[in-house]
């Protein structure tokens, strides 16, 4: 069984509240949600809208097609009814939206007026639209119910939702005939988490203690959740008056101990540079998270793009050891964000998580994450001894590091070329060696590194490459041409630098396809950089939008 | 009190002969040592800069930054371990130019660092280029017009923005200097100490004379907890140049507001072993 | 007077209904409108923001730059050109948060350019955090302890950097924000108006009533000159916030110093046909 | 004939005007000079040095070895005896440095003693030492006199520093088994320029009239020049508060229609890196000159290195097109200069002139500079049409630019997607359209590109390759590679950026070596990226200290 449910109207008219609850409830329900966020860059008027889409199998992206629409306003109507399946419906306040002609998959019910007859609110909508929902679909109102108490903090207003959502459950029980049907299922463990609050949890649980950030979308997501969860768990979380000092108080904090980071997007990265230098410089652990949004420049603010890739991995002046990491989907993304601070701390280096506006915004339903086995490690010396210094030069080209405040001991670091103490030198023969140690760990991470997943048939004729948040589409665009026949595999890379080469060696001969979110294919301008293999072909995609696996079926059949 | 020798060691300053860097230098020994601040205590912070060099030159912690960017890092390391003693060491042109938006935002959140400026009223490091507080119409390789813009005002700018905390010394009076530096570090808040400083390769302007004459302590009955007072003494510039504590209030420190900190620093909170059962109820 | 409507053009704000954000809109087209300026003799420049969408709104020349670069692309614009009335017009985050730097020297560049500042002590389009300005205790998803740091305080700043023109007004006293506006680009020197602007989305605490019930029109006999009384002036924020012009000096511009500007704008200085031989004697 | 001098000291002792006026002194005898400076981030003491290196050959680089040392603090005695050839000469202060040996190298003058005698100041030791040198060598004394007499505006103390050079030439005219003479040989045209001076000049007459920029070393060179000629060719410089302000004035005056250009290091690039994205997207010409020095962070300031090449191609959010060209000397840096802002107008774009300390600081001989070929072309719409529209989508992608204040239009644009006027848009149709208008440009560019110089014998076995300003070193290490009969050649980069390929492709098989001033082949990874073409093997220096021939002479022969 799959279902797509997209609900638009202007912002501020609580499409969000609309798309949660239903996800929330479908996934209480027993099904799997995807659930994808398109909006615009203001906070009232323009036209939004938000996808969930619900399986009986497990899925991690959005699609083409629509099976119910709900239009919270006429323009939805307009820009979406083309897509609504000829079995689909399109439920609209037949109060407020008037100009229906009579294709019979309009569904009227008046959802304001409920909302002020049973919650005395206007913008109690969003219960009388979810109850429609439930009704049409069969669902089980108690769960409606329940997550519309636990919604709201005051159990009156919970109860008067809980009313007006009866009331359209009812007027959604109307319709019998509607193909589409959602009872429950079955109780189940599983999570219902965006990308944005997975980096957060991750990063929660890799003890971040502290937070330096100037807001911006979609970078604030981090944000908001680490301050949310800032009493319970001591974080401090601190609105920087720009970028250039988030990332600065971060190097300053995790000198003195903590595990900090910073969160982002492209622009504000681009003022984070020269501190991502001197990080690699003093040799200070540090995590980044950006959230990348189409560009140059401010770009489209709320929308997606893969366009950040090169510029990451290259930046900063001069030479030092990173690692980047672009998480496949927000399980993928818990982990990777406590990756990101172990590998920052055991190699002292700054760590890069590079997301989108797509993964942040985006719900999935995972199984569950696995708190049990997580490993942090500080890599603290605590009892240096007395002739302590920072930047010793050893095999590895990894110093003992201590905090200041240690007693007996100093630790001395610098932004300017230092001895093994930290102490600004000019001895060109030393700048060598230190040179050399620096760039030793950038050796040393590749043994942390993940090599892509393969998915796909075992002796494929193409080979999809593909990067970062773009994993659920591409790999259900692989099980549909696997299912039509086509030897057809995907090569899916999280761990981008250093790149990792084995399986890509292997698949070296293949006819080999990169399919970007950005428009000049930096992935494979990447992979040949670091391994000489030529990616010969692209399939891109550079508007603010995600990828749906249909569109990948219908360019890869284009190019086959 | 304890030895003033305790902070040598082996550096040795790249400064030119006669620069008034070596004063404050050895004021900075002299008033950690009436303080009795063992040097694995404090952090010095610092940007880039001839002023920026000075930690080096002493014992003590130290994260020398990017120019201009000190004051965020003194901050950051501030709140991870609050038992630090933490000290931003810089010059005017990177306080006052680069670091300008630090200076002011900090100065808001009060912060319990302390802020040294040694204030040559120039661009020593990189050869004689104005700075913010170089005086209307000095001549340089790159202001060859002389400067057109007023200088800015360290002190009238942070009481401005009720810095809790305004003081100003010379490297000329060193009695002066340490009783200053003692303030600024005893003081609980965000303590800005601009201390004039003769660069005597580059700024030929204001000389150690120049200053000589000009500066004069603050009467004893000067009362630096009056705002407007203090803003118009700010204003004194030219002939008289007051030093001493010029403005002082008390209000709350950062660190006192947050409550993560109230149980000890941050840096030793426990990370693991911890029950995230309330998060996971998030995803349900 | 020209027709105010000679402003109008096809964009449609992306404005909540309600926003302070509408009526200062409008005085700037009827301002305008006042002075008699045409369209083409315009730059407006801004940065990002809900406020720095408004040079969109109207017919002008116009850079929309990054988040707090705003005053620094129009500095360049009006040496480059300075027959242009150059107004750099954004909110509060970006002007006095990300733009700090650029807010603080500028002021003592003092180029002629005008620094319109819709101060709505928010960041309204990234979706309600506190802004600099913002007072102390609001709560937000990020200040979820409410703003620990008092407000940056534009006015007061400004008259300690000797501004030579530094003015309040209200969007909802559309008479006076029109004169002020005026006075403001007719003043011959930087100008900074920071308009207090309710954003009726995010922030619940400065309402428009609560601006309302604040706010007062300087006294006529108020002297605008006095730069002490100036500071008192400005410290006035709570139960009673003057609005008018609260400092002024006359003190000389960037671009009269320069003698690059004596013949006209810069960018009419021909760069062909010249002779080099002077620099060349220089290499031998 | 081939001389080396090398001056060393103390920061503040005055070794730059002794190397300046004894290269002037060479030049004007008829010699050919390559002068370069190694100094510490110091304004006092510490130990600088200076190497004059004279020929009768066009020369572009320095070389190991010394025939003359002038010691003017017994540091420099200990730091370079040993490199000074058995038939050279040690010139010292005979009555301030005691602690010598009876090495029959030394030879003493008592240079302080004759300063003040003659010239009543100590200052004047320069004018003594330059006239042993020129007493020593058998030069034309009347050239010094001459030149001391332009460096002194005061008449006066250019007579007495003339006398305090007469009294130097006379002892150095009592050593006369000296085995190297300089005597004059021809008056001649070529002109002695620095790399700093190259840049800036090349602005000027490119039409620069406005640069911003913050103090950076070596970047400020071009500063000075520019504030040192600001008067006489109405040039407006302005020190901006911070690089992020340097940046955003320029493209506001190049918007508003003059050349315009930054000046910086590595780390204040990194601070301009969201500006350089802006000019990337408003298509707003400008010109952005970088002189690399040693990072990370700080790093080492005052010395070299090639280690930004990755960066400054990568650097800004989105996606967008560049210029990026690596001077190979002086005279290449006036004319790419030029280019640089040629380039950036007709494509609208960011030009970014990227040179280094090596570069910035040495002195070299030119045969002069061509300026009556000039072409200076601004694609300015002086009477654009009434529906003026700023971001027009044309077939070259490359839009009418007219300037705001033009009568009856408005130029419109926008750090925001936007549309073709400039307004801010959403409509995501529109940006796919300017995103491929923008990087059309980028395709165009490939046009103009310089192809590298090929240098050495007609069918190498082995081929160098090298890009900046290692030119001169590599050059001349092939020519005696060549002369030992190795088959080698030299395939040298200017324009770097897009990356001109048909010379590499013709060699696309050839055993090649990159011989970079970085440590880790950044250009072989950009060949690579690139063009697939490995460049397997590496020559690397990254302590702080350029090439020279020798060395790599010796590198090579070492992997042949
Ligand atoms: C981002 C950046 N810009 C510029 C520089 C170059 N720089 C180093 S020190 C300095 C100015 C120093 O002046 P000041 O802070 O007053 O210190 P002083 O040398 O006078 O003590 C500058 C511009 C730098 N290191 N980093
Ligand atoms: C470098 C950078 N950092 C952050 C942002 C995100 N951002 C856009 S607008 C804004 C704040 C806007 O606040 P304000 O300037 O007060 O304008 P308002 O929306 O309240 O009118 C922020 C942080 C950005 N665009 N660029
Ligand atoms: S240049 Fe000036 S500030 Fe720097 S060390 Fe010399 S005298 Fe002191
Ligand atoms: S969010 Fe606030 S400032 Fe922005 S348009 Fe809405 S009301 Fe105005
Ligand atoms: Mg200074
Ligand atoms: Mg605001």
């Amino acid at each position: 069984m799959e279902l797509k449910i997209v609900i638009g109207g202007e912002a501020g008219q609580g499409i969000q509240t609309i798309s949660s609850i239903m996800s929330r409830f479908f996934l209480r329900s027993g099904y799997y949600v995807f659930t994808e966020q398109s909006y615009q860059s203001r906070i009232r008027g323009g036209h939004n809208f938000t996808q969930v889409r619900v399986s009986t199998e497990s899925i991690s992206s959005s699609d083409d097609g629509i099976d119910i629409l709900v239009a919270l306003n006429e323009e939805t109507i307009n820009l979406h009814r083309e897509e609504v399946s000829s079995n689909g419906i399109i439920i609209y306040d037949s109060e407020l939206i008037k100009s229906v002609d009579n294709d019979k998959r309009f569904f009227g019910a008046p959802l304001q007026r409920i909302a002020i007859e049973k919650a005395k609110t206007r913008l109690a909508v969003n219960s009388s639209a979810c109850g429609v929902l439930v009704g049409l679909l069969d669902g089980d109102f108690s769960i409606l119910e329940t997550l519309m108490r636990e919604q709201f903090k005051d159990p009156e207003i919970g109860e008067r939702n809980v009313l007006s959502a009866r009331a359209g459950y009812e007027i959604g029980k109307t319709k019998n005939d509607f193909p589409f049907r959602t009872p429950f299922l079955s109780n189940n463990s599983r999570l219902l988490i965006d990308g944005g609050s997975a980096v957060g949890f991750g990063a929660i649980v890799a003890g971040c203690r502290f937070l330096s950030a100037y807001p911006m979308t979609p970078g604030t997501a981090v944000m908001n959740y680490l301050a949310g969860h800032s009493k319970r768990y001591n974080i401090v979380v601190e609105q920087a008056e720009d970028e250039i000092s988030a990332i600065n108080m971060v190097l300053g904090a995790s000198f003195a101990g903590v595990r900090s980071m910073v969160t982002t997007s492209g622009g504000g990265f681009a003022l984070m540079v020269e501190g991502l230098s001197l990080a690699g410089m003093t040799e200070t652990p540090c995590v980044i998270h950006i959230g990348q949004r189409p560009g140059p420049a401010t770009g489209l603010p709320t929308r997606t793009e893969q366009g950040e890739l090169l510029f990451v991995i290259n930046a900063g002046h001069g030479e030092f050891p990173r690692y980047v990491t672009a998480p496949r989907d927000a399980q993928d993304a818990f982990y990777k964000t406590i990756k990101a601070f172990n590998l920052a701390d055991k190699y002292q280096i700054p760590s890069i998580i590079l997301t989108d506006q797509f993964l942040i915004d985006s719900m999935v339903t995972i199984e569950g994450l696995d708190l049990d086995n997580i490993k942090i490690e500080r890599y603290i010396e605590n009892n240096p001894s007395k002739d302590y210094k920072r930047h010793l030069i050893t095999d590895s080209g990894i110093s003992p590091r201590a905090l200041p405040g240690t007693e007996g001991i100093l630790v001395i670091t610098d932004s300017d070329e230092h001895d093994e103490e930290g102490h600004i030198t000019e001895d060109l023969e030393i700048r060598k060696r230190l040179v050399e140690k620096r760039l030793k760990k950038g050796e040393l991470i590749k043994e942390d590194i993940e090599e892509p997943i393969y998915f796909g048939v075992s002796n494929p004729d193409v080979i999809l490459v593909g990067w970062g948040s773009t994993y659920g589409a591409i790999k259900e665009s692989v099980k549909r041409l696997i299912e039509e026949d086509f030897k057809v595999g995907l090569l899916h890379f999280s761990d981008v630098y250093p790149l990792p080469y084995r399986q890509l060696e292997k698949y070296r001969d293949k006819r080999l396809i990169s399919v970007e979110g950005n428009a000049t294919g930096q992935f494979a301008l990447l992979v040949r950089r670091e391994t000489g293999i030529d990616i010969g072909e692209k399939i891109l995609k550079y508007n603010g939008r995600p990828f749906t696996p249909s569109e990948i079926v219908k360019e890869v059949k284009k190019i086959w | 009190m304890v030895d003033a020798r305790i902070y040598d060691n082996d550096q040795v300053p790249a400064w030119c002969p006669g620069c008034g860097n070596f004063s404050i230098l050895r004021c900075m020994k002299q008033a950690l040592a009436e303080l009795d601040i063992s040097p694995d205590r404090l952090l010095m912070v610092s940007g880039i800069g001839q002023a920026a060099k000075a930690p080096h030159y002493f014992r003590c912690n130290l994260f020398n930054g990017l120019h201009g960017r000190d004051i965020s890092v003194a901050v950051g390391a501030k709140i991870a371990n609050h038992n630090l003693i933490v000290i931003a060491e810089s010059g005017d042109g990177n306080t006052y130019g680069e670091g300008g938006n630090h200076f002011i935002h900090n100065i808001r959140r009060n912060v319990n660092i302390k802020v040294f400026v040694h204030n040559n009223q120039i661009y020593g490091l990189t050869k004689g280029q104005a700075s913010p507080t170089s005086d209307l119409g000095m001549k340089t390789r790159v202001q060859v017009d002389g400067v057109l813009s007023p200088p800015f005002n360290p002190v009238a700018v942070a009481i401005a923005l009720n810095a809790s905390f305004v003081a100003r010394s010379f490297s000329g009076d060193p009695e002066h200097l340490v009783a200053m530096m003692k303030s600024a570090i005893t003081h609980k808040g965000f303590a800005l100490l601009d201390i004039l400083q003769p660069c005597v390769t580059f700024n030929r302007v204001n000389t150690f004379q120049w200053y000589k004459e000009r500066v004069y302590r603050l009467d004893d009955n000067y009362d630096p907890t009056d705002r407007i007072s203090a803003f118009k003494k700010a204003l004194e510039w030219g002939d008289r140049i007051p030093i001493g504590i010029i403005y002082l209030n008390n209000r709350p420190t950062y660190e006192e507001q947050l409550p993560q900190l109230k149980d000890g620093p941050l840096f030793k909170v426990p990370i693991t072993g911890i029950d995230y059962s309330d998060i996971l109820k998030e995803f349900k």
